[in-house]
């Protein structure tokens, strides 16, 4: 495609389509990052849904977002701040113009920017005149009049017509980044391949949004973002909630177990459970249980039955399930948790991410009961880990909780597909067949791991409960010294698989003497911060924790090669808190915001900076 | 082993069974034990799943798989055991506070879905292992520990809320009367879907004789009625009592007087679809009726939720182009970076 | 402000309502709203409670006392209102998922303890607020999120849960047609003890149309029937249909032919203490059947549960001795040490 | 009543009665403690019932035991060891032998002790063989046999003469130990009002024990244990269960609320809702509910309408009422949840005590959830902090965690009546009457509590709910900023209680190197074995915990002026572990015992010296 403006270089771009809920803005996010990763850039998005409820048309509360990362060098966030807002209405531009980097373009449907809507989204008078508008660059573009326009022959009704002004938007932004259009075009082929008149009118459209761009002087310049100098493979881009729910069926098929997924739909967890239930031509099976107690109760069962079980949930519904993972605890079956944490406490901020549910994986249940918690940190991650996460439950005969949350679960990123042959092999620690006199409760010495007899072995019939269980017969037992004794072994066995972890490892400067410590989802953020500190000549390092407990073995003597020690979390402290238990020999600082968002790199750099100096 | 030669003894397990002396429950393991060889199952195909209570020591004393769940939480197990494995025949140990207290939601959703598993409620109206606190099946103005001046609560009967859950089979019997409850048991186990069995059991130490108006031998006979699908409802130690249709109640009639025959009778039907007269039958009581034992509703199930799961995805997988992860990952929008 | 010159402008909040466009909730809201003035209650005497799901958002619409709960727990944060201070009018706003799934054993032990609050069930059939999976009211086969290939299980009928939990009180209506919701609504909330009326209810978004066949306004009259007590079950548009009674079983009828005519019909006897052609009323379904909207079951109670407490309270306190802790701790064994 | 053998006098004395489930132990150790309550000693006991399913008659499972500990000084404990054993049969001796101190004596039923029942018992031979019995004093007392020879006459069938005997066991050990039989006597005409030969049977028996035990040379001795110095007052003995259920009705008394509980039965728990379910004299409401969700969620519901609200459990249920323990957090409403610890995981050790919830109590729930955490340490004393956790709950509009345990709740002491005069307010803050523009997020400066507005009142209808509030007005708010600050207003709110609680005091020595730590309900032993270090000459202090969170605010002030910090707990550390993430500037030792059983004087006192040397 020809055009004459001038085609200016660039490193990265942060881009925010915005409008009301029904304006598409999801997918017109999504087909521009897929458009930019099928380029080559790397890229990293972030939705950013209205609260759960839908508030009326053209008001703040129902703005929906998107926003695509991309550049020529590693992304590792969705960005703080974007260098174009598209907004499609008043309210978009309310709800996002602090989110403007101070010399971005905003891109602006000035046809719906009349009184009514300007009223509804709450200003009292020229939007671009209440809010401080100096130094941006703004592009009022007729679009829904521009969308009528193009499509006034086209056969279609009047609200079909302006559904497609979406395409639009997305048609002037890829002229602007100099995209193609051909990833967009190809999926109106297949997403209407039932209703060509609508593969029609979103191609015209897309394409007259294009020219649009390029036709009017608004732009003195596009830019070009160049590919990204990426590893060689084939990619395909993922979010948290489908890279959990394949890094689970991954494991089962490594394992060569059946999965099982016993759960109730929350936000932002239910994601796992859609994929999953998608996935019957792979013999998953899911379980859609009354509620969370079921959820996990109905996996217990199949884990007893021999299946790899999962459950799947969010904040509100891990606190319903901790009787319940007590009872894994004490029958030492394999269970994988998974919990997408959202904002807190109670309902709290049902679409919102946070990290304050560390506290209650790691002591939410009564007595002394032990499980495996580890965290992932990237949306593609998740795969990872809940890979790992199948394994040590398997192996180790345990529960383990999985930390994602809404930021990872909904984050998307391209991914390498991996080749499971790569993938550790899972061992089933299933009792041999002919295995004589077999005690339930019998262990490796090593891992302190039980074995797992499957009800329709013959032979090996037995019965589990959730009473105090004798050490290697299983029965119930009482005896006060029994106890004491398997109070530690449970213990133990979870200090165990820190054998099958990798060490913590650090980024960044190994000499510096303040240590960033993350933990979870916060990686992107923290490790894009970590950089642009770097670059402007400091020397700090980053260490982020995806395993919490047990801890990487080498976690002390990790830390102490720093002298100050920097936790920062999207919460009030738990993981510090944590680390004082289990490492009272340091002091620990704390970095902590709790807004229901991620970090901004910003933030995190100045806090790094003020804490490089004091 | 062959499983024709297995005997009732084969099934018990080694545990010293630790019910008080003349709890009921002891006659309903009895029961259970003579069923079990007669179901076509080997021992290691059999699961016995239970939540917390008296009663749900219950899988200990059985030689197969066990497992001693959470209270209120056997059902919710059982499911996860029954759609993991459909092979398995599964029962399910539940007490009236385990089953329809603490656990009510799950016992109401395992019948809606009918997953094929077979549930016995032990139904003491009455808190065993705590103590003896109300349950939501005691009488009202029953006196407990947390009832010094008599509950005002109205009790569940569990065959209504079998039935209101749209349940495929109810059926009562009684712990004192072994060789009927044996029958039922074995009809229950048949029944493709849910089964729920209740069996009104005696707790000597803290509900004695709660259901001592119809289990006193002298006057049993005319305080019960067994239904059996097809036959009329006669009852009565001397087989003189029906019970008939009026105005969309039951009535008790005598027969002779009135000129009314067996012909005007009930005629039991377990299998109809139509719950009205099941729930009529489930939730009589003495004195005003007869309490109905026997097999109170049995419809065919279209197919339990275990198999259509099987059978779904069985289909699914039969159409579907992806049968690994492989083919799962590189399907879709993919791109190569080279 | 006089309780009789309140209008239901007056019951209205200051909060913005948030539902979709469309969404049945609207109507429901004003029905409710409608009714609210015509209850004898001043606003500050009043109290919604509700649970989590799109309906849940209900209390904060209405100026009155209102608590927004957790997911499923409605039912029990009203008992404990209602409880607490009888002389409150309390309704429970609830969904399929928030009152039928997760919420309920509450939901069943509310019915059965029978206490005196209004439970208004809003039936999408599917979990609104997180945007679109099967709720258990869902038709089986129901494509949704978490069901792509269609459930495999059978849902609840609320009436059925209600009934078989010893219910007093049922009835039914829809989104659509606001002015017998009230009117139902004001039957609701007369009733001493639990009434449960489940509204049909449209969700735009998730699950549009899915009671398309019954709110239809061509084919709607044929397809639907308004029982009311003490009136033969005539329907249809020409008024030529008619329900009767045969073989327990309720069957479609055609007003004059092979002779019938509305002498034949059932008559709705909504104040029956048996409940077996409750059942079969309120679980009817089209195409078989009409669907029963109306006032299914509305019994006597003999007294709510919070009357039955605050009565048996005041008995005991009539008769003891012992009047504060002072008393109390003074009281039985005690000894002095001078 | 005279007797000839010599008298002498002795500080203190354990006595343990054991015997069958059907036995009636625990009336037969109540009866003897009352009896030397009322005579004026100080008194301990603790019963040991055996686990929650009756185990076949004459078997060890089977065996009931109490134990009584009085004394001339005071008595803190039921003691470890005892100095009499009474085993109504061989399974009680083979439970129970193990707790006789050396130079002990055990009167024993020799009729029991046949060849059945001592195979039942799991002996295999002579049980006076088998046990190493040198130095202990065997009393073979036929009182089977007795029992029947001395109620031949009276016209009782056989099973009911032999339930008497422990009564010929009492009337042995009274005669022992110089007790007079009145408070016997009086009790059975009371409990047998309605049936004399009950009465007539009883009493008979009693006297002939008694005088079988002066008659028999077996005794060269008996024994005088003068009444204790004690306090002036009104006494009533007391558990632990039931003096938490008087305190919160005390506290409604004082606050003039109704009080109301929402609970459902778990072992050790139910006595407290036995308790209040029959005080409807004094208008308590409670109401069974279907289960622990519905226990909490009728509270918080009864909370909202205006009365003191309760709920009560242990730890299984407390997991399940996770949840909505984070919406009474939000909501921001009084209630007052108490938990009585048991053995965990899961359903464990259901009968048996342990301190294994406090991290739970602490952090069982999602999301930045906190509440107050208080702990009784003795049976009497959980009428104090019942009382305090419905004031701190009231006055400061918060959730409060009461946690005690299994050995609190059935132990029973005697308790002087106190004055409610000298229980200090507790001031309700409800919105007065003809406030105008109310708000229901508004707060006190001082301790950030809101007002309470309850349903009745005209003009302050309002909304509450589990979604994050907007301060000041409490509407819904998805307001970043707003999320921060409810976050540490939250926090602050509960860190403000600090203020309303006594300082950390500490019993002993104000110069020793070593602080023992407790918490809860291990004072008794605690301060026994402190007492018992410090008689054999070493220095050493104590501070007992009972506010847990917030801490005192003398706690670092406190922990500062000692050496070394010695935290003991019936868990695996959980205190010890806290106290590391609230004072991470010391270093803190640890001992743990978790057997499902209260410490012994003894594990401490070696562990004091031990810890004392190094
Ligand atoms: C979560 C939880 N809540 C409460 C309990 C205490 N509990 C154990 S069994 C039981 C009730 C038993 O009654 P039921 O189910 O009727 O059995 P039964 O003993 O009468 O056979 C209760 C309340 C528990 N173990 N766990
Ligand atoms: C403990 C817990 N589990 C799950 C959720 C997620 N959730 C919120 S509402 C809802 C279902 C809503 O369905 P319904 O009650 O039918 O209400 P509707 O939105 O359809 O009106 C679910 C699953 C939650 N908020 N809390
Ligand atoms: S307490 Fe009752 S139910 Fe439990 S074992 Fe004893 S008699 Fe049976
Ligand atoms: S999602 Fe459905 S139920 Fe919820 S507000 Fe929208 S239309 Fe109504
Ligand atoms: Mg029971
Ligand atoms: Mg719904």
């Amino acid at each position: 495609m020809s055009k004459q403006a001038k085609v200016i270089e660039i490193e990265e771009v942060a881009i925010r389509f915005s409008g009301d809920s029904g304006d598409g803005m999801q997918l017109t996010g999504t087909l521009f990052s897929d458009t930019s990763a099928l380029y080559g850039n790397d890229v990293s998005t972030f939705p950013d849904y209205p609260a759960e409820i839908r508030a009326p048309q053209g008001t703040v509360g129902g703005v929906s977002g998107f926003q695509v990362h991309f550049g020529h060098t590693q992304i590792n966030t969705p960005g703080d701040y974007c260098d174009v807002l598209v907004a499609m209405n008043p309210a978009a531009l309310k709800a996002n113009f602090r989110w403007v980097k101070p010399d971005g373009i905003i891109i602006y449907d000035v046809d719906q920017f009349d009184a009514k809507n300007i009223e509804k989204a709450g200003y009292k008078s020229d939007p671009f005149e209440e809010e401080d508008v100096t130094g941006i660059q703004l592009i009022s573009a007729p679009i829904s009049n521009l969308t009528k326009e193009s499509l006034k022959d086209i056969g279609l009704d009047q609200k079909s017509i302006l559904r497609c002004k979406n395409m639009f938007a997305l048609g002037i932004v890829s002229w602007l980044y100099d995209r193609p259009l051909e990833h967009a075009v190809k999926f109106f082929n297949t997403k209407f391949a039932k209703k060509p008149i609508l593969v029609e009118a979103n191609t015209k459209v897309l394409y007259d949004g294009y020219y649009y761009a390029e036709t009017i002087e608004a732009f003195t310049s596009n830019f070009k973002v160049k590919p990204a100098d990426i590893e060689k493979g084939v990619y395909r881009s993922i979010n948290g909630n489908q890279a959990v729910a394949w890094g689970m069926m991954a494991a089962a098929e490594k394992a060569d177990l059946q999965l099982f997924c016993g759960s109730y739909p929350i936000t932002p967890a239910t994601g796992i459970l859609e994929e999953l239930a998608a996935r019957k031509d792979l013999r998953v099976k899911t379980f859609q249980a009354e509620d969370e107690i079921a959820g996990i109760c109905t996996s217990i069962g199949a884990s007893f039955a021999g299946s790899l079980a999962v459950t799947t949930t969010s904040g509100p519904g891990l606190a319903l399930k901790g009787e319940a993972i007590g009872l894994a605890v004490m029958t030492e079956l394999p269970l994988v948790i998974v919990d997408v944490q959202r904002g807190g406490p109670s309902t709290g901020l049902p679409t919102k991410t946070e990290q304050s549910d560390l506290m209650q994986a790691l002591y939410g249940r009564n007595g002394e009961s032990p499980v495996v918690v580890i965290a992932s940190s990237t949306p593609s991650n998740c795969f990872d880990y809940a890979y790992m996460a199948c394994k040590i439950a398997v192996e180790h005969m345990t529960p383990v909780i999985l930390l994602t949350d809404g930021f990872l679960a909904n984050g998307t990123e391209p991914w390498k597909i991996p080749d499971l042959n790569d993938f550790p092999e899972i061992k089933v620690p299933r009792v041999e067949r002919d295995t004589k006199n077999w005690q339930p409760y019998a262990r490796d010495p090593e891992t302190l791991t039980r074995t797992w007899a499957i009800p329709g072995t013959p032979g090996m019939e037995h019965r589990l409960g959730s009473l105090e269980k004798m050490n290697i017969t299983g029965t119930v037992s009482y005896v006060p010294e029994n106890h004491e004794l398997m109070s530690h072994i449970r213990d133990q066995k979870i200090q165990k698989v820190a054998k099958d972890i990798p060490p913590l490892e650090i980024v960044g400067d190994e000499d510096a003497d303040l240590l960033i410590i993350g933990w979870g989802g916060t990686y992107g953020h923290l490790v894009t911060a970590l950089t642009e500190v770097r670059r402007e000549g400091h020397k700090v390092a980053l260490a982020q924790f995806n395993y919490i407990f047990p801890l990487p073995s080498n976690t002390s003597e990790v830390l102490g090669r720093f002298k100050k020690l920097l936790v920062c979390e999207i919460n009030l402290g738990q993981f510090a808190n944590y680390l004082r238990m289990q490492h009272p020999e340091y002091p620990y600082r704390k970095f902590n915001k709790i807004m229901g968002l991620p970090f901004t790199v910003k933030d995190l750099t100045e806090a790094i900076v003020k804490n490089l100096e004091d | 082993m062959d499983i024709e030669q297995l005997k009732p003894e084969d099934f018990k397990s080694d545990q010293m069974v630790r019910w008080c002396a003349g709890c009921g429950d002891h006659a309903i393991l009895s029961s259970v034990l003579k069923a079990l060889p007669q179901l076509g199952y080997k021992h290691e195909d059999v699961v016995f799943v239970s939540g917390i209570g008296c009663s749900s020591r219950f899988p200990y004393y059985v030689n197969t798989y066990g497992f001693h769940g959470i209270h209120g939480r056997a059902m919710a197990v059982a499911s996860g055991v029954k759609t993991s494995n459909p092979n398995l025949c599964v029962f399910v140990i539940t007490g009236d506070g385990d089953g329809l207290a603490i656990g009510g939601n799950h016992f109401i959703h395992l019948v809606r879905r009918d997953i094929d598993v077979n549930l016995i409620l032990f139904n003491n109206r009455i808190y065993g292992l705590t103590k003896g606190q109300y349950s939501p099946t005691s009488k009202q103005g029953s006196v407990t520990k947390t009832s010094p001046f008599g509950t005002i609560e109205q009790p569940f009967k569990p065959g209504g809320i079998t039935i209101g859950a749209n349940g495929t089979f109810f059926a009562r019997t009684i712990d004192s009367m072994p060789k009927i409850s044996t029958e039922i048991l074995l009809e229950a186990a048949k029944h493709k879907g849910t089964s729920i069995t209740e069996v009104l059991q005696n707790c000597v130490i803290y509900n004695d004789m709660t259901f001592g108006d119809i289990t006193d031998r002298d006057n049993r006979d005319d305080r019960i009625i067994m239904l059996k699908h097809g036959e009329p409802m006669i009852y009565g130690k001397n087989q003189d009592k029906g019970l008939m249709m009026k105005d969309n109640q039951i009535h008790v009639v005598k027969l002779g007087e009135n000129g009314i025959s067996d012909k005007d009778l009930l005629v039991h039907d377990a299998h109809t679809e139509f719950a009205g007269i099941h729930l009529l039958l489930a939730n009589m009581d003495y004195p005003n009726f007869p309490v109905a034992l026997g097999v109170i509703r049995a419809c065919e199930s279209a197919k339990s939720y275990d198999v259509k799961m099987t059978d779904q995805i069985e289909a699914v997988h039969g159409k579907s182009k992806i049968h690994s992860m492989h083919d799962l990952m590189h399907s879709g929008s993919t791109w190569e970076v080279k």
